[in-house]
């Protein structure tokens, strides 16, 4: 299995204050990798990083086999806080994509990937709302329709469904195995549902607190295709439990420290 | 220019049109009436067109500006007051004829129940003008002629209207100007006075006259000639009956800007000759004396870095042929 | 604005004499008279079209380099001592240079205009890219964005509002400058009009130049206002 | 802006006669000979100091008026073509009625520069507070501040960037409208100066008394800026 | 017990889009009230009318008994986006809310207060830092420790806890029951996750899909104090088969039409 997305020793502060201290994994052709990790430790520096917005101060990421130097097409990324253009209605805001250059698709391909994604996510009705008459959780699957929409060989998702309720959040993440089964995209997943990682990766990275380091890597032994039935297979449960006590031994102290 | 740009042809009903073919001269001109009197009866009887000539006519409200296009070739010939003296002098321009001399045009007035009478007790005291004109020379020799060193009076800049403004509403002690503002002040208070004229100080006195782009002048001394031809008529015309004349311009030129008393009022400032009178004085000399007089004020006042000779700038030649010619 | 005529109008029965006002009555009826008898609706005309004509070459040329500027950082190291020069020039102080080096003809007004408008709106205009939040820059360089894409993709979509207030600010600049863009020997126009009123100190006259020119001014500015209402929709306006 | 010297200095070799451009040396000598024998610093101070003191009055009104004016409604519907009106109007052709009720004292320059700066100023200022997000508006109304609060704790913060902007506007114009002002009869003055070496045609103090408004200028842009750079380090500035 | 915040048959639509459909509830004093409800249902919308700063086209929303007519400080507000003022220090924006007429306090007690909630959100070592340096999840807590900072005697939140990782999240529940018991906070809560719901509160109004309407109150059966063994109480599980069976009938529809 190639290297798709590679982290090799990296480091970055900011300022003075260490954030990455030296975080070193991979993740493999086709693979689903999640990210876990207590809130502020680095994993959006480091999704940073891999997106090519921000240069290690030492250290490599890599992606195919290429050192980043910047951002690409070839990596769909759903950022933390949305980044919709407000000045565009929803359905332009999906298809914004296949109007670049890089990615340009014909008027009618364009339409029907869009009219596609906004099925999926549920958004019709509000085709052509401005962002700012959408609620939260629609703002979200907007963000996530746009970066689906480019068909991206890498998507780096940066807590994708933490402002959706659970029911869709559930839909959407069946709908993402189901894709990266298919159509074996290599992603790279952060969240703050220890049940969202395992349910949808191969393994998941644990991180520690600031300066961050990995500090294990969980392989997730339960077969796909998954269903809502693994969840409750003793695989699933036995890994779940590990993570959890994971964090917990980290976490109290990122908190009150 | 673009059509919707277009500011009109400049004639103005009144005027008599030039005939096809002919020579057309585009000639700037400051809107006073020591200036453009000539200029308005030979377009008024036709003179100008009588010579083949279509002038096409632009309006300043400076000489400054007027000298600037000039010397940039936007129009070949220009009709100035006091700088007459100042810009050709500067090798801005040749002054080929004279207009007319404004003799007393420029005065100095004071304040409502001031204790200036005279010249001298401007010492000490805030004196609005316009630096660089008609005005500007008076001052100046009136100084002189009074004792007081310039810099004892406190000289302040504007544009006339502007200095009227200033003056009218009590700011400064004197002003220096060109009439007609004289009725602007008058208008304002009719208690204010008159110290001094240009007419009191022979050598205050200014020529005004027409001048030409120098590569327009170097090419052009036949149009030239039927300038002097032209404008030798009307000037004519005017000596014949100047009420009539005055009426006929104020009617074509002036009737939305001024009352037709104002012109007569202004005219009786400045001094005109019969053609002949004016051949005399270019004969003899005195039309230089004139100018070089003004221009030595002009040197005194720091336009000029140095007396240069009349005769360099102002070729009196042409005009002597052509009024000799018409005679 | 009724309230403003009113007040001109008490004002005017108070001052008399040398610092009398002209009424609105008497300042309505010089523009009568101008409009009928010497064809004031002429100069209106070439005065609005050389606004206009300014304000579209110079905000034209502005907002593409506004936005180069904002965007490239050694031109704006090497641009903007200059932009500053320039900008501060006095018009009038240029005229004479103008007269010399353009001429006296259509395209000398019409370049102090540009000027004008140019400089008022740059700095606008460069501000306003440089205060685009970042993560949409981001996110269309993630989508693969070129430069120029992302510049009028997002960023110009991103400073439209900005862009018309730019514009709104050279349009008053513009008018502003109306009267010493004229001075380069202009023979028709408001600025010519207005000039000719004070040098004859003919006060109704001046009073209807300058009215005219304010009222043409307010026209201008509330059609742009009402274009920018369309077009800026998707900002949340906080005004009430 | 070395560079600009260097063309100056080609331009004024190539150029000759009458259209003549005065070279960098000659303006130089010049503005050292004005320097050393008619004490320009006067006329730079007084001037560098009106537009200071004039920038400063305008800002100080535009600023409130411009906040206000974006905040209630009704006030704005009001005053809006107001000033969309007065801002139009051109310096030069207001200077005859300024020297008629305001004299030609030091006030009458300064009211000439403080109201096109107030004007130039007060727009941007407006536009800014129109584009506040709403949300920090809410977030402070949630926390009970007063409608003075909300101003002076959320909009002003929120704005200042764009106020910068306002005033770096406004001293543009403020230069661009010195020599204006000072035709209010001023004795001394670069604008005076200025004035007066046109009056004689004396080009290398025209280009002297020019160059130094432009510098004069870019040093106070300069100065700002870099106040500027301090108070928003907040701001994401995406320029790079 | 006397109902604190309270809504009466609350209408609203936007520009046509009904989205409140005649919403009833109430809750009482030192009550805490969670409210569940699909994406884009107009939970947000509630809160903000209740907040003040929307006004229902029929029906009324009261606080303590009076008609609200705009925002008051006894109202404490935690946005969903946040909304921390990006040109304030992190200390700065937590004592904001001190430093305004309406509830100003001495400097000693300000910087006490600042210094008590910057602690208890794992702030220490960023009170100088400004919002744009912060993780989404600092952010976050920024906005809560503002809210929590003026002690308002009812708090109205929007998914204050979605950017958090579980174990942060865990504390501040946990924090959060604390309080309300200690200080009889009235609570409005909006939130995603069922299990946060039943652990925090004493009854759950689950809304439908939009236009929307209160389906189903749940009373939450289990006392307080509750502690995380709460959690595995059979009760607890009971409530939560309940709203999960509840939430997925509507969410398809929900995410799918
Ligand atoms: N300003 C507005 N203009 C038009 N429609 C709006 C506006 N605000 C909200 N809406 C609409 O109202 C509905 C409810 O929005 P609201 O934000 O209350 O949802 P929500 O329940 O909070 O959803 P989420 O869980 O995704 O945050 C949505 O369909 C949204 O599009
Ligand atoms: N531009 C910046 N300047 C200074 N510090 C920064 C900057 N960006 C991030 N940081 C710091 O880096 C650390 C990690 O931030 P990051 O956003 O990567 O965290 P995170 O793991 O994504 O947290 P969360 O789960 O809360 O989103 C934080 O301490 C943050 O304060
Ligand atoms: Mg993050
Ligand atoms: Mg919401």
């Amino acid at each position: 299995m190639t290297t798709m997305i590679g982290f090799d020793d990296v480091r970055l502060g900011f300022g003075g204050v260490e954030v990455l201290d030296g975080v070193g994994f991979g993740v493999g052709e086709g693979e689903f990798v999640s990210v876990l990790g207590p809130s502020g430790c680095g994993k959006s520096t480091l999704l940073n990083i891999a997106a090519g917005f921000l240069r290690p101060d030492s250290g490599e990421a890599t992606v195919a086999g290429e050192p980043v130097t910047g951002p690409d097409h070839r990596r769909g990324v759903v950022f933390q806080q949305y980044a919709i253009f407000p000045w565009l209605t929803v359905e332009k805001n999906i298809g914004f994509g296949l109007t670049l250059r890089a990615n340009r698709r014909s008027r009618e391909e364009r339409r029907a990937q869009v009219a596609r994604y906004v099925e999926l996510m549920g958004l019709q009705g509000f085709e052509k709302s401005l962002p700012k008459t959408l609620s939260g959780g629609m703002r979200q699957r907007v963000a996530l329709a746009r970066a689906y929409a480019t068909e991206p060989q890498v998507l780096l998702m940066d807590e994708p469904f933490a402002a959706l309720d659970a029911q869709t959040r559930e839909y959407l993440q069946e709908l993402l195995v189901e894709t990266t089964q298919t159509e074996r995209r290599t992603t790279m997943l952060i969240t703050h549902s220890v049940e969202e990682a395992i349910f949808l990766s191969h393994r998941v990275v644990v991180l520690g607190n600031r300066p961050t380091r990995v500090r294990e890597v969980v392989d997730v032994p339960v077969p796909f295709p998954r269903t809502p039935e693994s969840r409750l297979q003793p695989e699933f449960l036995a890994v779940r439990r590990h993570l959890e006590d994971l964090m917990r031994s980290e976490s109290t102290t990122s908190a009150r420290s | 220019a673009c059509g919707a740009l277009d500011e009109g042809s400049g004639d103005t009903k009144g005027t008599v049109k030039a005939k096809k073919g002919s020579t057309v001269v585009k000639v700037g001109y400051l809107h006073t009436i020591a200036v453009d009197d000539k200029l308005w009866l030979g377009q008024v009887a036709g003179y100008w067109a009588k010579q083949g000539l279509d002038l096409k006519l632009t309006k300043f409200d400076t000489g400054i500006a007027e000298a600037q296009a000039l010397n940039a070739g936007s129009i070949d010939v220009a009709i100035m007051g006091g700088v007459t003296s100042n810009f050709p002098a500067q090798g801005q321009g040749k002054v080929f004829m004279l207009n007319s001399i404004e003799n007393a045009t420029a005065q100095i007035w004071v304040q409502p129940g001031s204790e200036i009478t005279n010249v001298k007790q401007l010492k000490g005291k805030k004196v609005v003008t316009t630096t660089g004109t008609t005005a500007d020379i008076l001052l100046l020799r009136a100084l002189t002629k009074a004792g007081v060193s310039r810099s004892d009076v406190t000289v302040v800049n504007a544009a006339m209207p502007d200095a009227v403004q200033a003056f009218n509403s009590g700011s400064v002690d004197a002003i220096v100007l060109w009439v007609p503002f004289d009725l602007r002040v008058k208008e304002a208070d009719p208690g204010a006075s008159m110290i001094a004229s240009a007419g009191d100080y022979p050598d205050a006195a200014v020529g005004d006259g027409w001048v030409a782009n120098n590569a327009w002048y170097a090419k052009h001394q036949a149009t030239v000639k039927k300038i002097v031809a032209g404008w030798l008529q009307s000037n004519a015309a005017f000596r014949k009956d100047p009420s009539g004349s005055l009426q006929k311009v104020w009617k074509v030129a002036y009737s939305q800007d001024a009352k037709l008393s104002d012109l007569q009022h202004q005219v009786k400032y400045q001094t005109d000759y019969t053609n002949a009178e004016w051949l005399q004085r270019y004969e003899n000399g005195q039309v230089l004396d004139v100018v070089g007089t003004a221009e030595k004020a002009f040197v005194a006042l720091g336009g000029l870095p140095s007396f240069v000779e009349p005769k360099t700038f102002f070729d009196t030649s042409l005009f002597v042929d052509v009024a000799k010619q018409a005679s | 604005m009724v309230l403003a005529v009113v007040a001109w109008w008490l004002v005017s029965l108070v001052m008399t004499g040398a610092k009398q006002v002209p009424s609105p009555a008497a300042t309505l009826h010089a523009a009568v008279v101008g409009f009928t008898e010497h064809d004031l609706l002429l100069d209106l005309r070439l005065s609005v079209l050389r606004v206009l004509i300014g304000v579209a070459i110079g905000c034209a040329v502005a907002v593409p380099v506004g936005f180069v500027l904002a965007w490239y950082r050694p031109l704006r190291l090497m641009f903007e001592p200059l932009v500053s020069f320039f900008r501060a020039l006095p018009p009038i102080a240029l005229i004479p240079l103008v007269i010399v080096y353009l001429g006296i003809g259509e395209q000398a007004r019409l370049s102090v205009l540009s000027y004008a408008a140019f400089f008022a709106a740059v700095v606008v205009i460069y501000e306003s890219v440089a205060a685009v939040d970042d993560i949409y820059v981001r996110a269309g360089r993630a989508m693969g964005a070129s430069g120029l894409e992302l510049f009028a993709r997002i960023v110009v979509p991103y400073t439209v509002p900005q862009v018309f207030v730019a514009v709104r600010v050279a349009l008053g600049i513009a008018w502003a400058t109306l009267v010493a863009a004229e001075l380069t020997v202009a023979q028709r126009g408001l600025g010519t009009y207005i000039q000719d009123a004070a040098n004859f100190s003919r006060k109704p006259d001046l009073f209807a130049g300058i009215v005219l020119i304010g009222l043409s001014a307010v026209v201008m500015d509330r059609v742009l206002v009402a274009v920018m209402r369309v077009s800026v929709r998707w900002q949340d306006r906080v005004a009430r």
